[in-house]
């Protein structure tokens, strides 16, 4: 019994250091990878390649003044930032590296990604309604209202997903992808045609959820000053940032096991956790080329998208899964 | 306002010449980490008054690239930013504005004045002038002023520099003139 | 061909009564249209109007597509008079610039506002009462541009000090 | 795109952009009236960075007041230069000899192209695209380049003088200026390839922000706002001064009135300038760069002088009231975005806020031209 809580607490830690590591590092290849595409060198004198400026920043940010606005909500001020990192670290806990690389397998992992990636709207709104800024508050507006509507399609999609697996274990749906990339949910099979588009869509929307260029209406820069974060400055900023990348692993992640296949090799060979990070650090990078090549959309743009077209089509999808599965 | 737990502003840091008394306890390790962290990520303010923004952004840009510094993340918010670059002008109908921002910066925090302007009302100084605040020290504490008009990219650069040795004490070059 | 008729219109204004040219006379110009060499002077006509033609002058100009450039004053302290200079000038090829301008005491300055005309004056107007603290009649929010929200001076007169 | 809405005048709240925000470009104040993320009515508020030019004209003699011009608009500086130069030549009758008038034409030809470059960058990072910045910065590096080794300066220049230039172009800015135009081509159709051609770029700008040609002249608005509006106006063409007639290039026009149209016109114009610079530089003649006959101490005749130029951002004029002094006695600058700025406060009623922000990068803004 003991040994079991040891081995959990263990395989927890290692997830949180996981996450805040990954969080950390890939602010610095945000940093550098938006450099290299606006050709310059990017941070690069702290340290060799510039790899001490993260924990520089993190020193920083951690002895920086708290500031709490006045006639801000002092509770929600405090809460909202700790709120977006929490749930993020979380979720790493169901999220299985490899066949035996999990903190902790749950049956229903699916739903409990889903379930912490919600309360990331929650915090949101907390801040931007905390910080008593008007700038703050249309953001989160907008921000809630994104992460809603864009939950709907992505949820579609993945049920599409556990219905072919029959599974909303994140280990098991991984596995029925095993043997070959062939095997893999994004290629389209006799039961569901339509996995390729369902693939854009998840990714569309895992763009969204986690408030990355061209979605990222939430901070909007050249609008709304900081967006939500406006009042935040010191360590609450960084718990932002830091659950923004936290966020995009957990997206990267989710996609890799819902549709890449997880831990498989494309060939058949040598399955295992370098396979898995591969590949969601490929996710990543195109979401870091994204970021840094696409203008922003508009908040009727966006809401237009989700509602007149992922939505219907990924209800479409589902329903001739649904139908093909009856008949195969 | 709540002042938080940390109340090291720019007068505490102790400056690279001068010797720290020492105290009962010593945080000199921690101090000099810390300084260095807050030296090697001085994130500026997006904060443009007039010609010499136009200078500092091209400082941020893919020529000079101020981001091997770790400073090229321009905040556009005063909470998150360290470094206060007043770059410009300052009239007498901005001048509350600025510095309503400046004191919403968290400590620690630093001001450069950029351009003769912000560091004596430059070429705009002249008698019966009825509009131009003469220099941003006459209202904010200024470490490190870049003189010109504007100052070239390569000046806002050693500016910078300048002020990581003001913060940290520890000198990124040799001087070349003493090697 | 635009020049002909807009000196025909505004000469309308003043009966036909052609003023003399203040560098030949030596005094301040009277009211009426001069035309002027643009090669030296950089606009066609020139017109002086009272201030109560100020609006029909406008009008015409207005009527005939003109757009407005700047509104703008002189300070003529020897002569205790305030000027205020309106610009125009056309978009298409037949170049005419044309300049309307007005002399009012400058114990009492006060001229009507053309904001209503051409809806762009309104800054130009603020400006020059920032300026010269020429009070525009009938504008709608004759409060000041440039200065501070509070400023009482009007650092272009001649006898401003600072 | 945006539905029309029914605003609620009574359930709206004041939001205050600027003067420090980051889409003002600088330190403009624009008091909205907003409901939700609808604007109901707009309050532009001006004077942060006012720094009395007009007042500085009338205490410093026309010699002076040259470097200042170049303050007024600082990326597009020689052309208000040029501006004041050729005010004054008009009025003391100075004769420009010709090859300084094929010089300045040229380098405030490079000059519009390293403004329109700026705008370009800073205009995609409004709408939240922050690469084209660089690229767009690094071309205008060559630019800088090229006219610091003229001119001397990299952004405030002073380099015209009454009756002629401060010097000579060399063989060297020569080679580089011929080097340099095609590769500016071959940039602007990266930019085409990069900008223009993406979906969200063209959505976001598509039929938004429609100002009317009526509307340009109720205001007076020039330059590519009012190309973009339909308007053939250019004062190269229709006042033409200097040797423009010389040069054969074209005004880029756009009837769809639109934010895309004033894009699409200063993108064309930017390759209409290239046209005029690679004529110019074909057919620099040989001679003086100073005229001969010109008085030391300049003094205008008793008057008063009007000239217009075209810059980067509209018809510029420069009038001077003229006593007789050396010094003007009175000196009025009209400043192209003052009036393209005034535009803001009626157009952008009922748009969405981050409409109106792209609106407003659409101008091309540089806030000490209007405050001047």
């Amino acid at each position: 019994m003991s040994l079991t809580l040891l081995n959990v607490i263990v395989a927890v830690v290692i997830a949180i250091a996981f996450a805040a590591v990954n969080a950390a590092y890939l602010v610095w290849a945000e940093r550098r990878g938006a450099a290299r595409i606006q050709r310059r060198p990017g941070p690069n004198i702290n340290g060799p390649f510039g790899l001490l400026q993260p924990p520089l920043d993190g020193i920083k940010l951690m002895t920086k003044q708290l500031m709490i606005p006045g006639g801000a909500d002092k509770i929600l001020f405090m809460v909202a930032p700790v709120l977006a990192m929490a749930p993020a670290i979380m979720s790493f806990v169901t999220i299985p590296f490899s066949e035996g690389i999990a903190a902790h397998n749950m049956e229903l992992g699916v739903l409990v990604i889903f379930a912490f990636a919600s309360m990331g709207a929650m915090a949101i709104l907390f801040a931007g309604w905390g910080s008593r800024n008007k700038y703050s508050v249309m953001a989160s507006v907008r921000a809630v209202s994104q992460n809603v509507s864009y939950e709907i399609p992505m949820l579609i999609t993945a049920i599409t997903v556990v219905m072919t697996t029959g599974s909303m274990d994140l280990k098991e749906i991984s596995m029925a992808q095993s043997g070959g990339f062939w095997h893999w949910n994004i290629f389209p099979s006799l039961q569901s045609p339509l996995m390729p588009i369902s693939f854009i869509i998840f990714f569309i929307c895992s763009l969204a959820e986690t408030n990355r260029a061209p979605f990222d209406l939430g901070e909007a820069e050249s609008e709304l000053v900081a967006g939500f974060h406006t009042e935040y400055g010191s360590m609450g900023f960084g718990l932002f940032f830091m659950g923004e990348y936290a966020n995009i692993v957990i997206g990267a992640s989710l996609t890799t096991i819902l549709f890449l296949g997880g831990w498989d090799c494309p060939f058949g060979m040598f399955p295992g956790v370098w396979w898995f990070l591969l590949k969601i650090y490929l996710l990543i990078a195109t979401f870091i080329w994204i970021r840094w090549t696409f203008p922003r959309t508009t908040i009727y743009g966006l809401l237009n998208l989700s509602w007149k077209i992922l939505i219907p089509i990924s209800l479409f999808n589902l329903l001739l899964t649904a139908g093909l599965l009856k008949v195969f | 306002m709540d002042q938080g737990s940390i109340q090291v502003g720019t007068q505490n840091v102790p400056s690279p010449v001068e010797a720290v008394p020492s105290s009962l306890v010593q945080f000199a390790i921690a101090d000099k980490l810390i300084n260095l962290g807050r030296a090697n990520s001085l994130w500026p303010l997006t904060f443009g008054l007039a010609c010499c923004a136009i200078e500092m952004m091209a400082t941020g840009c893919a020529r000079f690239d101020m981001s091997r510094f770790g400073a090229e993340v321009f905040r556009p918010s005063p909470r998150q930013s360290d470094v206060m670059i007043v770059a410009g002008t300052i009239s007498k109908k901005m001048q509350p504005g600025i510095k309503t921002l400046y004191d919403q910066m968290p400590e620690p925090k630093w001001v450069m004045a950029l351009g003769n302007c912000a560091i004596s009302g430059g070429p705009f100084a002249f008698e019966g002038q009825y509009g131009i605040v003469l220099g941003a020290d006459q209202f904010l504490p200024v470490d490190v002023y870049v003189p010109g008009c504007p100052p070239r990219p390569e000046a806002l650069l050693q500016g910078i520099i300048e002020l990581e040795h003001k913060i940290s004490g520890w000198k990124r070059w040799k001087n070349p003139e003493a090697v | 061909m635009i020049l002909e008729t807009t000196q025909q219109a505004l000469q309308a204004l003043f009966a036909g009564s052609v003023p003399a040219d203040e560098a030949e006379a030596g005094t301040p110009r009277g009211n009426g249209v001069l035309t002027r060499d643009y090669k030296t002077h950089g606009y066609h006509l020139d017109a002086q109007v009272d201030a109560a033609q100020l609006l029909a002058a406008v009008t015409i100009l207005d009527e005939g597509g003109f757009f407005i450039e700047s509104i703008t004053g002189v300070d003529w302290i020897k002569e205790n008079q305030l000027e205020v200079i309106y610009d125009f000038s056309r978009y298409d090829f037949d170049a005419c610039r044309v300049v309307i301008r007005t002399r009012i005491p400058r114990d009492k300055p006060e001229v009507p506002t053309i904001s209503t005309i051409y809806a762009g004056a309104n800054w130009h107007e603020r400006e020059t009462h920032d300026f010269f603290g020429i009070k525009f009649a009938g504008h709608p929010h004759l409060v000041p541009l440039l200065l501070p929200e509070d400023a009482d001076f009007h650092p272009l007169l001649k006898d401003f000090k600072a | 795109m945006s539905a029309p809405i029914q605003l609620r005048p009574d359930e709206t709240f004041l939001l205050n952009v600027g003067p420090q925000h980051p889409a003002t470009h600088g330190v403009l104040r624009v008091k909205m009236q907003m409901d939700g993320e609808y604007i109901v009515k707009a309050e532009t508020v001006l004077g942060y960075v006012h720094r009395m030019h007009e007042k500085m004209g009338e205490n410093r003699t026309y010699a002076q007041y040259l470097p200042n011009l170049s303050r007024l608009d600082y990326l597009g500086a020689l052309g208000y230069t040029h501006g004041h130069v050729l005010a004054i030549e008009r009025a003391a009758g100075i004769e420009v000899p010709e090859r300084a008038e094929y010089i300045r034409a040229i380098t405030v030809e490079l000059n519009r192209v390293a403004s329109h470059l700026f705008w370009f960058g800073a205009f995609v990072m409004d709408l939240g695209g922050f690469s084209p910045l660089m690229y767009a910065i690094q071309d205008r590096e060559h630019i800088l380049d090229m006219l610091e080794a003229v001119t001397g300066a990299r952004l405030t220049y002073c380099y015209y003088r009454f009756g002629g230039l401060y010097n000579d172009v060399d063989d060297d800015f020569i080679e580089a200026a011929k080097r340099f135009i095609p590769r500016m081509r071959k940039s602007l159709k990266k930019y085409d390839a990069l900008v223009s051609g993406n979906i969200i770029f063209q959505k976001r700008l598509e039929g938004i922000a429609p100002v009317s040609a009526e509307m340009c002249r109720k205001y007076g608005a020039t330059g590519p706002v009012a190309r973009g509006s339909g308007i053939n106006f250019d004062v190269r063409k229709n006042e033409p001064y200097s040797v423009y007639p010389e040069f054969d290039f074209d005004v880029p026009v756009y009837h769809e009135c639109d934010s895309l149209a004033r894009y699409k016109v200063r993108m064309d114009e930017m390759e209409q300038s290239l046209r005029i610079i690679e004529q110019g530089l074909e057919t620099l003649p040989d001679g003086p760069i100073m005229a001969e006959k010109k008085p030391k101490n300049i003094k205008l005749p008793v008057g008063d002088y009007y000239q217009a130029v075209e810059t980067a951002r509209g018809s510029f004029g420069i009038r001077i009231v003229s006593d007789g002094d050396k010094n003007a006695y009175r000196l009025k600058l009209r400043s192209p975005t003052y009036s393209n700025m005034h535009l803001f406060d009626e157009a952008c009623e009922g748009m969405l806020i981050m409409d109106a922000l792209a609106f407003m990068g659409s101008l091309d803004l540089v806030i000490p031209e209007i405050d001047r």
